[in-house]
């Protein structure tokens, strides 16, 4: 779907962690027209003072009750401004943003891992490939128990697990170190999280057809001609996608203020030819 | 009443359909708003800046939030003159909106040789020189900060091309009047103002600037009072046409700068988070002038100004006697 | 472990007891603000600008909201540095709170005969010098704006008392740094950045500019990046202390001026929404030095400058290669 | 009462003519310590973006049920804020603030002038010198009759007399010309409204010794020393006192922004001066 302006109703809001928002919009035209990975660039009021718009995940998307949902943290003066809002206020998106999580169809099992908030970055996704009947686990890494995503807001088929930095529930560690033991199993990975979450997953994925000695998917044909940076087949491909964040001027690909570099050196807009990443399309040591 | 007559006459042939532009860096190459912004319907678009050779720009991040005002640090990314023109020409020629390439470089050599490869081609429309760039050649100074540099890569394009020739003033200066002044002198068609103002913000961690470039470009409605004063200064002391840009975000901020002389204005930030802003804009201000009973929306142009050039604002700014 | 140490040696024995202060124009002359605020907490109060002779001041209106800020045009409405004494200072003897007084001029010969009915008077703490003013003996150039001028005045005032000099720096200038090294050598004990940038708003009618002197001061959260980009500058050209002002509005502001080198910092515009903002800042800054186990606020200062003098942003703003 | 710094809570909020407001906040404090002519500073919300308060006059003050209500305008960003308050917000209020207006103690009949908003500012004088037993006439003059204050909201024991521009009610034309009729009555004269009205009613008021032949009350010793601009004394004694406005920083007399020129040759500063000046203290010709 293109993307358009659409005047979104609050119809619920809360605080499901500390610090930490659900909040439900009518918003048919994007329920339906959406696609996992996507995002929207939310307006704050007119006299709010705020002058930026603010990028989140479409958390979930329901088109049977025009519900899209949204779950982010207070950081900053945008998000507190999001929290005040009210049953009935109106918030104007822009949207479906960016390009989609593209699952190969032969994937059946898909290993899901996000760290923090970035489980709004992946939350849809599930729910899109137990559609598709396809098996989902779902890595989870927080601080501590009292950050942990409560499973009562995912779908019963998922396998979910968690890990804190504390070991206050699950694994004791970082999230990634729970990854070696699903990377047999899984077709295809996806990753929303902090950048250095993600950096690590990279190299995880790097090394994963050596270790396993095949790839279920992927470059059939070994060293063909890789795939252009950017391009819906690289991702579709890849066995690790990543969600990316930048901060946001426009979101539509024409301020060029949320670049990431590209491997093939060129600077890829997190708005447009992501925010959905093939790992290897990303110049991870670059600095950027 | 037939509606109020809009167009603008930049000079040497640019004739807008209305005075409402899209400012460069914030509207990309006019298609990237795609099917939520009527592009047929603005007045102008000023296109990302472009150089010679392709640029990557800066490290990111480039763009942050501001009290009432963003800064960027782009660091002016594009693919270099010839690709703009390969890939975007075509498309502009087919629009009814003008499009103004706005032009950066780092020496006169560049400015000129960008504007020539530019020269004739169809869609477009228009030069728009940014020159809050560092000249090389004069060790790292920027045209815009000093009256003769700035005259001086005025004067090279000007004989380089028999395009509609804007330059754009930085508001990074003392008194940007002696600079406007050798700009017009130098033979440009209009003037722009303003670019943005140098600030930084701080990242998080608070160990170093949040900014990959560490300064940044301030924009928004923050810097409006600034580009009121620069514009009603500018437009007593120039014959040619002032182009005002800086923290529109209504009808009242165009209404404002009509008022301190500007002939047309340019919408930078605010189109981030209202895209749809400068083409009701133009049915805003059509509707202004049919409210008003005037046949132009010319006579809203100059109407603060005083009869005759005012105190200069750097003499004492707030606090002369 | 006891409170952390938040004690500023501003030079030449002028010892604030923390780096909080209120800035000149914003907070009268201590009194006004009665029972709201416990001005015996504050760190440093600069008084009203302070002439040689009584002044009317602009004609109003002299304030207007802007876009996250406002601009002012008061015009040093004062009743002169005699009665100012006369009135004041005894007060301010009785109070723990540093006074400093403000000062301008119109010539050298004006700021030195100030100071010199300053020197001496028991509760005046030290000096700030507002050069933003015209120099009527330069033809009305600002001293603030002109390295030599800022240098000449500044070393004038130094010869003509002992008191702690503090210097302020105005921000409508190409390259700030000159001006700041000028002063430092002239022998000013501190500088003070920024006072206001030059704006304009216009009347409603939009047939005349709004404020009586038609140019005001911006100032507010709309200046910060602005102010914290000239700190970051100023800070890595002199080696004597920058008090930070410009657009303060909660600690975080304060730890950013800190973090580019400020060693305190003044509250100004903030104070009219929120009097009571500076005195919360003192207590929210020892707290935020608990919460870090650090025993002096000085650790915080200048996190975010690099190891040497950076790169300048007037070379190429945010469009530099 | 000096003044502070009072959290208050909104109670109701309602248009009662187009574009016009009347709030009424719980607010002890206010109620019950500020004389008629004074006013608040009212702060806008932390995430409006907006930097500077508002001034309003203290429109009514009720020490009964604690209740203050603030009439206003909606003319820009600020007032538009307001507007969208709800029930159970809070406001904060610097207050009360000013000089207010002073009645001579043997003044018997009051003549109160308002144009337009300025009812505002005179509106709890009515209350004032009613609850002393003193006769009030209320001369309100406005545009047309969609803009004029309606009678329910004023005590009953005002006389109200209303003139419209277009004469669509009462007497058509200025509110200023319905004064000399009264200008025999009145022993004193209070008005609140756009700086024009002010200086016509300041002329009128110059002439009235004159034009009575006695001035009931005032300098009785003719030709005595002045009171001095800015006292309760100079108020006190006038025929007519008038409420100003200027735009506000502090509104503590700390920021010069408010001046207006006093006959003395010094500017008079509105928020601690004035408001209420008398008519004589303003020099109505300055240009200021
Ligand atoms: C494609 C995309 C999807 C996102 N989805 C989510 C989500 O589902 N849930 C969630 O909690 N957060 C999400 N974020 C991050 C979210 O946009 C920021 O947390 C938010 O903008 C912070 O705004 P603020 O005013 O509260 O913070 P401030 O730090 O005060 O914001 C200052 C400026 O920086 C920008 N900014 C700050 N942090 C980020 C960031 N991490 N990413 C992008 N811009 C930032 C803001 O937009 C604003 O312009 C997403 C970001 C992107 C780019
Ligand atoms: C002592 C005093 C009492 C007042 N009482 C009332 C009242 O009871 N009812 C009422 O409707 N209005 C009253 N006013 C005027 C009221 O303060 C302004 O209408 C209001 O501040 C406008 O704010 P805004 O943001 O909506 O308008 P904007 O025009 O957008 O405001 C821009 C700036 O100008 C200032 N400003 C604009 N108009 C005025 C004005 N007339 N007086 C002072 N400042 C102004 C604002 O405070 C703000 O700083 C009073 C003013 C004063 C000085
Ligand atoms: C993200 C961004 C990119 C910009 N890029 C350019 C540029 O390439 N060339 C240029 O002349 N100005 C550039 N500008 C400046 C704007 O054209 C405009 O002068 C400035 O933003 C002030 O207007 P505003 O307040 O309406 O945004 C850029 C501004 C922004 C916000
Ligand atoms: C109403 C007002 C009056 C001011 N008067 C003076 C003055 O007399 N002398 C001076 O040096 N600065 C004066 N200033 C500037 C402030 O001290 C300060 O430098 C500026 O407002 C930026 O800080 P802020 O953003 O915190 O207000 C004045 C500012 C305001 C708002
Ligand atoms: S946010 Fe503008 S290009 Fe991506
Ligand atoms: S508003 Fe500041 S002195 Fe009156």
């Amino acid at each position: 779907m293109t993307m358009r302006l659409v005047r979104t109703e609050l119809v619920d809001s809360r605080e499901i962690l500390p610090g930490q928002w659900l909040q439900s919009f009518l918003a048919p035209e994007l329920s339906s027209g959406s696609r996992a990975g996507q995002f929207v660039h939310a307006r704050t009021g007119d006299l709010s003072g705020l002058v930026l718009r603010r990028p989140f995940s479409i958390n979930t998307a329901d088109p049977a009750t025009g519900v899209i949902t949204i779950h982010f943290r207070t950081i900053g003066r945008g998000t507190e401004w999001f929290t005040r809002l009210r049953p009935g206020d109106t918030v104007e998106m822009l949207g479906p943003l960016g390009r989609p999580f593209e699952v190969d169809p032969r994937s059946r099992h898909l290993l899901l891992i996000a760290g923090g908030l970035g489980m709004a970055g992946v939350r849809s996704l599930a729910d899109e490939a137990i559609n598709h009947g396809r098996q989902v686990t779902l890595l989870f890494g927080a601080a501590s128990a009292r950050d942990v995503y409560p499973s009562s807001l995912l779908p019963d088929e998922v396998e979910y697990v968690i890990a804190t930095d504390d070991g206050s529930v699950g694994h004791k560690g970082f999230v990634t170190e729970l990854v070696p033991d699903y990377e047999g199993w899984a077709d295809q990975a996806f990753a929303c999280g902090p950048a250095p979450m993600l950096a690590a997953l990279a190299r995880i994925a790097e090394g994963r057809r050596e270790r396993l000695g095949v790839a279920k998917l992927g470059r059939k044909r070994g060293v063909g001609k890789p795939d252009v940076v950017g391009s819906t087949a690289a991702r579709r491909k890849a066995f690790l996608q990543v969600s990316m964040e930048q901060n946001m001027g426009c979101a539509v690909g024409a301020c060029l203020g949320c670049v990431i570099m590209g491997t093939n050196g060129v600077p890829q807009r997190v708005c447009r030819e992501g925010p959905v990443f093939a790992a290897e399309e990303v110049a991870w040591e670059s600095g950027w | 009443m037939s509606p109020a007559d809009l167009s603008v006459d930049l000079g040497r042939g640019l004739v807008l359909p209305n005075p409402i532009l899209v400012a460069s860096g914030t509207f990309g190459y006019g298609i990237e708003y795609g099917d939520v912004v009527e592009v047929d319907r603005l007045g102008g678009i000023c296109c990302k800046g472009t150089t010679l050779q392709p640029r990557i720009g800066n490290i990111t991040p480039r763009v942050t939030e501001t009290p009432g005002g963003m800064l960027n640090s782009i660091g002016l990314q594009n693919p270099g003159v010839d690709a703009v023109v390969a890939k975007y020409a075509g498309t502009w020629a087919g629009w009814k909106t003008p499009v103004i390439v706005n032009v950066a470089g780092e020496s006169v050599e560049d400015y000129v040789e960008v504007v020539q490869r530019l020269e004739g081609v169809s869609g477009v429309a228009g030069i728009e020189l940014n020159i809050s760039c560092p000249n090389v050649g004069r060790g790292g100074l920027q045209f815009a900060i000093d009256a003769g540099a700035a005259g001086e890569v005025t004067a090279a394009v000007r004989r380089a091309t028999d395009l509609p020739l804007l330059v754009k003033l930085s508001p990074n200066v003392g008194d940007v009047r002696p600079i406007a002044r050798a700009i017009a002198d130098a033979g440009a068609d209009a003037l722009t103002a303003i670019n943005t103002l140098s600030g930084i913000a701080l990242a998080p961690s608070r160990r170093k600037p949040l900014l990959g470039n560490i300064y940044g470009g301030l924009s928004g409605p923050a810097i409006k009072p600034v580009a009121l004063r620069i514009v009603y200064e500018v437009s007593q002391v120039v014959d040619i046409p002032v182009v005002a840009i800086g923290g529109v975000t209504e009808l009242a901020d165009v209404l404002d700068f009509l008022a301190v002389g500007a002939v047309a204005v340019q919408v930078g930030t605010a189109i981030f988070a209202d895209p749809t802003l400068p083409v009701r804009l133009v049915d805003e201000l059509t509707d202004e002038c049919e409210r008003r009973g005037i046949a132009s929306y010319a006579e809203l142009v100059g109407t603060a100004l005083p009869p005759k050039p005012g105190a200069p604002s750097s003499k004492g700014v707030e606090y002369r006697p």
